[in-house]
């Protein structure tokens, strides 16, 4: 194989560090190498040009660019050497950026591993093959996980462009956070009347099927075929006829339910629709506090309910879909703030978090809309907000700005005022962060036209007063320490991933950072993919983000499914293993171990031999470093091309 | 030994059935048995077993895996049988197994160090005491304890595992004379550099016959190990000793919870390489690690093909 | 090129594409100061690393042999590095019995996240390897040739 | 009449060792529980009491020996033309072999046959044989697998020596049987050895007194093409065979090899190592496939080879030197002496029709 190699300045990333001529020159020396140069931007349009040029003038078999990670620009430089016509299997790269200059400034050393790299690298090309993709034909069908605004947004813009939808949404209803709350930022305008249509349209939409209080159990296959087993939670309702008219509520006599939809301020009946305008509006039972259920006396709602659709004997069901395509939609859960001490860890009724504050706030929520101290139900006068709770605060493990309390807490400041006229708002503050589209200019009328005391600095501890509470805290900008007497508190608590967001990013085969917020495929150009093929990220799941973006996203997650379902067949990735006949020995070892069931029994001429299913093949190799003989080997990391790798580092 | 007719008995009842039995014979010298193929009637009459009855003779059943097969087994024998058949390499129907109670077997490499050399052996007689041995003219009395192998001393399964005709009366729970692995303490003892040199030492004069490995009744791939192919090109065909090494250690991790140490690879071995310790520690591992022994029972999964999510005794590197 | 004479050691990584290899990209992104003496394989998951690779890297001379995947339960093929921490795990142990000094191999889980962990990684493997010193390398085809250089360094 | 020496065992050591200063010298010494040859080292001992585990085989063909060296360069003006510079092996000095048996020595002659004709010469098979001298030790005892008596040899064969020693007590009787041999007699520890001649004798007479009536090969070429193509006896005869190499790779006339390249970046070597005909590889072909498929084909030829191919080729001559160490160190305990004489009384049932 004739070799050519293009070693890339990268500007000054590389060539301030790493001397590319000298790796040029050595790999000129290397086996199979007849071409090598320096580039100063490779992957540019004149970088990938002199490639192609290369390719053609020296009649090239296969390329070799060192420059920064495959992830970055693997996908690039292969569609250059196809354009060439090349296959694009028979092109490697050497990172020398991001493992080489980007972490070291000793130019000898860098230059000396730049070197290693590129040989590893050509040893290895002059063992790949050309590799040719099967095609396979994909499931139109996508699934939504989560029923939040990025979900419903996605899944109706995936309905709407003529694609089946099945979302699955854990709690009872859709809407997620955004339909907790009263009114949204920096519209002020009225947040269920935003997203209430778009809830009825999810259920009314003749192309989504809305599977509510259920969870992903399982899923299995690949971009184009996935199985997904469905675990429908029993409801005890039976929802095919329950009309969602709320006798059964108004006759429950357990009133001592916990009502999560509203953040605990209040409680709800065991049997319960959480809000009105719930979609579905279907009741459900929670056995934890139904007498019924518990002690097996009661049974009123089965008596009150006009369509007897009451069932104590429901169970959990599963259900399996296939889909092509998932969206990944789970959004997010608040902080626990009682870890904080000095705000009472939760010992004072009156300090309550920005969601049941917001619950507060509403019309629909459990006071009407009226603001009252939940210790004795009096209107507050002087309200204090504490921003940063659970946000950039490292010695509670959440370095990161959730981003958008900031901005809810002007807005509730905004309110605070609108309801009471004649209150107080004190906002303690490190930074604002109001860098959207007319944000910082809300912030400011929150301030100037609301009168809001915006004091920047921590509040230090927060002591029980009389039927008051103290609020101590520095004003870092004058110096000074700082006491308000306040009537309540309301923490803009910080988000974080939500519950389970680790086990299902196990079933989806994706990662998560630290924190547990899902990784996208690339930060900057791939937002919305994963690094597993066919699933998508939408909304907070990725990292806390205001409404906007989450609806942003939750259209470019539609996007890229529509755009992945244009074509009516994929490309199977050709990394996959294939096995040597003559050299199988038909043990099943390849068999027991390939997590993905894609590699069968056959019968060869009367012998049992292992046959690899190309399309369902993931190429992860386990395979490869199963088969005691290699007799069946992963294609572009054979055993062969990862010794010779070896071999090229290690020569005695 | 007692049990003999009795054996030859129940094979002459099985025989119209199967295509060959497996057991073993009177070889070149009185000193040693050699693997015995019956396939007719009067070839029964050759069948010798006792402590000359070394050989595995498990290692022949995948090779054979079409045809019906009798097999005489040891106990040790008899868990390579379970191991092919829970890595169904063989099928449990094709396969009849003949049982017996195991004394032990001689290790022939003791017995030539003993006498110095075997030499013209005219006679051998073995009591439950001794071995005494006629070379030359000369009569050698050696004490049959100390000419058995190594893992007779330790073993826990003296009468067949998996059998379908059972010979004799069983002994039962044996207590192992030794602990399991005592034998390897002496080369624990070397320092790190030191083990280093005996396994260059050792390795050195290997032939790379790979008797070790066709010996092995686990080896199961033979003409397609990956030892001489060059796709995957593990090892150059050159003597050398880094090659001769590698392949020991390819050796023991193909067999890393297969291994049922029956010591074959070893006794197989025509320059006398050490060559089962390598197995042993590696099943000494897998013993500590997994809780896990092979060869004990057929449905049981290898290790290292299966895994839990949550591993009790990997502690892994606190960084 | 050989190593830098006295300064680098030769010290190979096997890394997962999903996550280790990820990390060690995000390490760089965040310009996080590594020794040079890593030189990274990239295999697409720790599942696919046959411990063999690790015994012949340093039968060939390699001084330290370091692996990486994702982190248990974060596969990208979901039981790759369960399979994977066995095997590396038998063999970690093995490696003394062949002559090997413990800590010349060691594996572990780097998630395409945890930038400042590989070069926490990189920089205490490095470090380790340097004080271990050289492995011992076989030289010639007979073991003479290379018992006799143990011999002389000792 | 040939000179004759005596050497006091005493001085053994000593004159190996003033031997060994113009050449290699090879004695057989226990390397663990094994006795091989190895180069002489006067800090240990030799062990000459019996056969060596291995033959001296490896001193004249090497287990493996790279025959050459070869390096590609690139033309700097046009990378992508290759020169190759290739560099034969060839190897040098003289060697001395002490203390391999009359069977080891005479093995080499049935190389010589092949690899030293009329019709074509290994270079490197001859430069190690042309420089190699054999010190020969005449057997004083048998063991059971001893046969070379049934090959036209004896215990104290000086086929292929240059020297034959013959144990006598106190020491050895060293005889010369080629002048190369003659010009290694000159050592000051040796004396004259005229007196011991007659001790000798009646140590060599009597071991081969000791050996039974060797049964007559003579059918042997014939009786084994008979049953060549009945592949039932061969599978018989096999049915024990682990297909390993252990008995080719210790036999004193196995004389094959395999020849690979083994490249390292922009350089290797062209390397030839033993390769046996037990093993499937020796026969399979590119295409995959194998003429010799199973052990029985396998096992079939290695006999078939020594005694009946092989003699037919070369005057009858049996390219089996009787040393018995594939029977003695066979696994499973093959022996070539059953399978030929099966093969010599097999009578071919008579079916009707």
């Amino acid at each position: 194989m004739k070799i050519g190699v293009f070693v890339c300045h990268c500007g000054s990333n590389i060539e301030a560090t790493v001397d590319t001529a000298a790796v040029a020159a050595a790999a000129r020396e290397f086996p199979g190498v007849v071409f090598a140069t320096d580039t100063m931007y490779t992957c540019s349009e004149p970088g990938q040009d002199e490639i192609v040029d290369a390719i053609k003038e020296h009649n090239l078999g296969g390329v070799v660019v060192a420059s920064c990670t495959p992830r970055m620009h693997e996908q690039t430089f292969r569609r250059t050497v196809e354009r060439a016509g090349l296959n694009k299997y028979l092109f490697e790269m050497a990172n020398i950026r991001e493992h080489v200059s980007w972490i070291g400034k000793d130019r000898e050393a860098n230059t000396n591993k730049s070197v290693d790299l590129v040989r590893m690298a050509t040893e290895k090309l002059l063992r790949n093959r050309a590799l040719h993709p099967k095609k396979f034909t994909i499931n139109k069908r996508v699934l939504i996980i989560g029923g939040g605004v990025a979900g419903i947004q996605a899944a109706l813009d995936c309905a709407d462009g003529g694609l089946e939808v099945v979302m699955v949404e854990k709690t009872s209803t859709i809407g997620g956070k955004m339909a907790k709350l009263d009114k949204t930022f920096p519209t002020v305008d009225c947040s269920s009347c935003i997203l209430g249509p778009r809830m009825v349209d999810v259920a009314q939409h003749p192309n989504i099927t809305l599977y509510a209080y259920s969870e992903i159990e399982e899923i299995k296959g690949y971009v184009g075929n996935f199985e997904i087993k469905v675990k429908k939670k029993a409801t005890y309702v039976d929802w095919k006829n329950c009309t969602g008219c709320g006798i059964c509520m108004e006759k429950c006599p357990s009133k001592k339910a916990t009502d999560t939809f509203n953040e605990e301020i209040g409680k709800t009946t065991a049997i319960n629709i959480p809000f009105p305008q719930a979609i579905p509006k279907k009741a459900k039972i929670d056995p934890a506090f139904c007498t019924m259920l518990k002690k097996g006396k009661c049974g009123i709602c089965a008596k009150v309910c006009p369509s007897g659709c009451i069932d104590y004997e429901m169970k959990d069901e599963f259900i399996t879909e296939k889909v092509g395509a998932i969206v990944t939609a789970t959004g997010f859960d608040l902080f626990d703030w009682t870890v904080y001490g000095e705000y009472g860890g939760g010992r004072y009724p009156d300090v309550i978090t920005s969601l049941q504050y917001e619950r507060m706030l509403s019309a629909s929520g459990p006071t009407g809309g009226h603001i009252k101290r939940p210790s004795d139900g009096k209107e507050p006068k002087n309200v204090v907000f504490i921003q940063c709770v659970g946000s950039r605060d490292k010695s509670v493990g959440r370095p990161y700005c959730t981003g958008f309390c900031c901005m809810y807490t002007a807005k509730q400041a905004i309110l605070t005022k609108d309801h009471l006229p004649q209150s107080q708002s004190y906002v303690f503050y490190m930074d604002i962060r109001a860098t959207g589209k007319l944000y910082d200019e809300f912030t400011r009328r929150a301030m100037e036209e609301y009168d809001t005391n915006y004091i920047r600095g921590r509040v230090s501890m927060i002591y029980p007063k009389g039927d008051k509470l103290l609020v101590r805290g520095a004003d870092t900008l004058m110096g000074t320490q700082v006491e308000v007497d306040a009537d309540l508190v309301v923490l803009a608590v910080g988000a974080e991933s939500s519950a389970g967001a680790s086990e299902l990013a196990e079933k989806l085969r994706i990662s998560y950072d630290s924190y547990g917020f899902y990784m996208e495929g690339h930060p900057k150009l791939k937002p919305v993919e994963t690094n597993t093929a066919g699933v998508y990220l939408a909304g907070a799941c990725q990292g806390p983000k205001d409404i906007p973006s989450s609806v942003g996203q939750g259209s470019a997650a539609a996007a890229k499914v529509l755009g992945l379902f244009s074509k009516d067949q994929l490309e199977s990735d050709p990394q996959v293993s294939i096995v040597d006949i003559k050299r199988c020995i038909g043990c099943g070892k390849c068999i027991q171990t390939c997590p993905f069931g894609a590699i069968k029994e056959i019968d060869f001429r009367g012998m049992v031999k292992a046959d690899v299913i190309e399309t369902i093949c993931q190429g992860c190799g386990i395979c490869t470093s199963t088969c005691p003989q290699g007799a069946v080997q992963l294609q572009h990391a054979t055993d062969n091309q990862i010794l010779s790798e070896v071999n090229a580092l290690c020569q005695f | 030994m007692k049990f003999q007719k009795e054996l030859k008995d129940s094979i002459r009842k099985a025989l119209p059935e199967l295509d060959v039995v497996i057991g073993w014979c009177g070889s070149f010298d009185p000193l040693h048995a050699t693997p015995h193929f019956i396939r007719r009637e009067e070839d029964i009459d050759k069948l010798e077993i006792g402590p000359l009855s070394v050989h595995n003779l498990a290692t022949y059943l995948p090779g054979l895996r079409s045809k019906k097969v009798g097999i005489v087994v040891k106990g040790c024998d008899s868990r390579s049988v379970i191991e092919l058949l829970q890595e169904k390499l063989i099928d449990r129907e094709n396969v009849t197994i003949f049982g017996f109670p195991c004394t032990g077997v001689v290790d022939q490499a003791k017995i030539k160090k003993a006498l110095g050399h075997v030499g013209n052996v005219q006679s051998c007689d073995i009591s439950d005491k001794s071995v005494v041995v006629v070379v030359g003219d000369q009569a050698h009395s050696l004490k049959l304890s100390e000419m058995l192998a190594d893992k007779c001393h330790s073993c826990r399964y003296p009468d067949a595992i998996i059998s379908d005709y059972f010979v004799g009366d069983k002994i039962g729970d044996a207590v192992p004379a030794k602990a399991d692995y005592e034998a390897l303490e002496t080369f624990e003892k070397l320092s790190i550099p030191e083990r280093f040199g005996y396994w260059l030492k050792e390795l050195d004069r290997c032939i790379r016959c790979y008797a070790c490995r066709n010996a092995c009744p686990l080896c199961v791939c033979r003409d397609h190990c990956a030892a001489e192919s060059r796709d995957p090109h593990w090892l150059s065909q050159e003597n050398n000793v880094r090659d001769k090494l590698m392949f020991q250690v390819i050796h023991a991790y193909h067999l890393a919870g297969r291994c049922t140490e029956c010591g074959e690879c070893q006794r197989a071995c025509p320059v006398d390489i050490p060559v089962l310790m390598l197995k042993q520690q590696m099943n000494k591992e897998i013993r500590d690690i997994f809780k896990y022994e092979a060869g004990v029972d057929p449905e049981a999964t290898p290790p290292l093909l299966s895994f839990k999510m949550e591993e009790e005794n990997i502690t892994e590197k606190d960084w | 090129m050989p190593v830098l004479e006295g300064k680098e050691l030769r010290i190979v990584g096997f890394l997962c594409n999903w996550c280790s290899y990820g990390g060690a990209d995000t390490a760089g992104v965040g310009r996080f100061n590594q020794p040079t003496d890593l030189r990274i394989i990239k295999v697409p998951c720790s599942g696919r690393i046959d411990p063999l690779f690790v015994v012949k890297a340093l039968m060939n001379g390699a001084d330290g042999v370091l692996v990486s995947g994702c982190h248990p339960r974060d596969c990208h093929y979901a039981e790759g590095n369960f399979y994977a921490r066995r095997r590396l795990e038998i063999m970690h142990k093995f490696l003394p019995i062949l002559g090997y000094e413990p800590g010349r191999f060691e594996y572990t889980w780097v998630s395409a996240s945890e930038g400042q962990r590989w070069q926490q990684v990189v920089t205490s493997f490095t470090e380790q390897i340097h004080k271990l010193g050289p492995a011992p390398k076989i030289v010639g085809p007979e073991a003479s040739d290379t018992l006799s250089l143990m011999q002389a360094a000792l | 009449m040939a000179p004759v020496k005596y050497l006091k065992s005493t001085d053994l050591k000593s004159w190996l060792g003033e031997l060994a200063q113009e050449n290699r010298v090879f004695a057989p010494r226990y390397e663990g529980d094994a006795v091989i040859f190895a180069p002489f080292d006067p800090e240990q001992e030799i062990f000459i009491k019996y056969a060596a585990t291995a033959p001296p085989k490896k001193t004249v063909f090497p287990q493996s020996e790279k025959l050459v060296d070869f390096m590609y360069s690139k033309d700097p003006e046009d990378l992508s033309r290759i020169l190759i510079e290739a560099k034969e092996v060839l190897p040098q000095g003289t060697a001395i072999v002490f203390g391999g048996r009359p069977c080891d020595v005479r093995g080499f002659t049935m190389f010589d046959r092949v690899y030293m004709s009329e019709e074509a010469t290994d270079i490197y098979y001859k430069a190690r044989r042309d420089n190699t001298s054999f010190i020969t030790l005449a057997c004083d005892s048998t063991e059971n697998t001893c046969f070379c008596h049934w090959v036209n040899s004896s215990p104290s064969d000086p086929t292929g020596s240059d020297i034959l020693a013959v144990p006598v007590t106190g020491g050895l009787l060293l005889k010369a049987v080629s002048d190369r041999g003659e010009s290694l007699l000159t050592s000051k520890l040796l004396s004259e050895g005229e007196s011991k001649r007659d001790e000798a004798e009646k140590v060599i007479k009597e071991v081969a007194d000791s050996l039974d009536q060797a049964p007559d090969l003579a059918q042997a070429p014939k009786k084994l093409l008979e049953v060549f193509d009945n592949i039932e006896f061969w599978e018989e005869v096999s049915a024990k065979c682990l297909s390993c190499g252990a008995c080719t790779y210790l036999c004193p006339t196995c004389y094959c090899f395999n020849i690979t390249d083994e490249t390292q970046g922009m350089k290797g070597s062209r390397i030839r190592s033993w390769d046996n005909c037990m093993s499937a590889l020796f026969t399979m072909e590119a295409s995959g496939h194998n003429p010799r498929p199973t052990k029985a084909h396998r096992l079939k030829n290695r006999v078939g080879h020594k005694f009946s191919y092989y003699p037919d080729l070369h005057d009858g001559v049996i390219s089996c030197c009787g040393c018995g160490r594939c029977i003695k160190s066979c696994p499973a305990g093959v022996d070539i002496r059953e399978i030929v004489l099966k093969a010599i009384a097999f009578e071919p049932t008579v079916t009707e029709g």
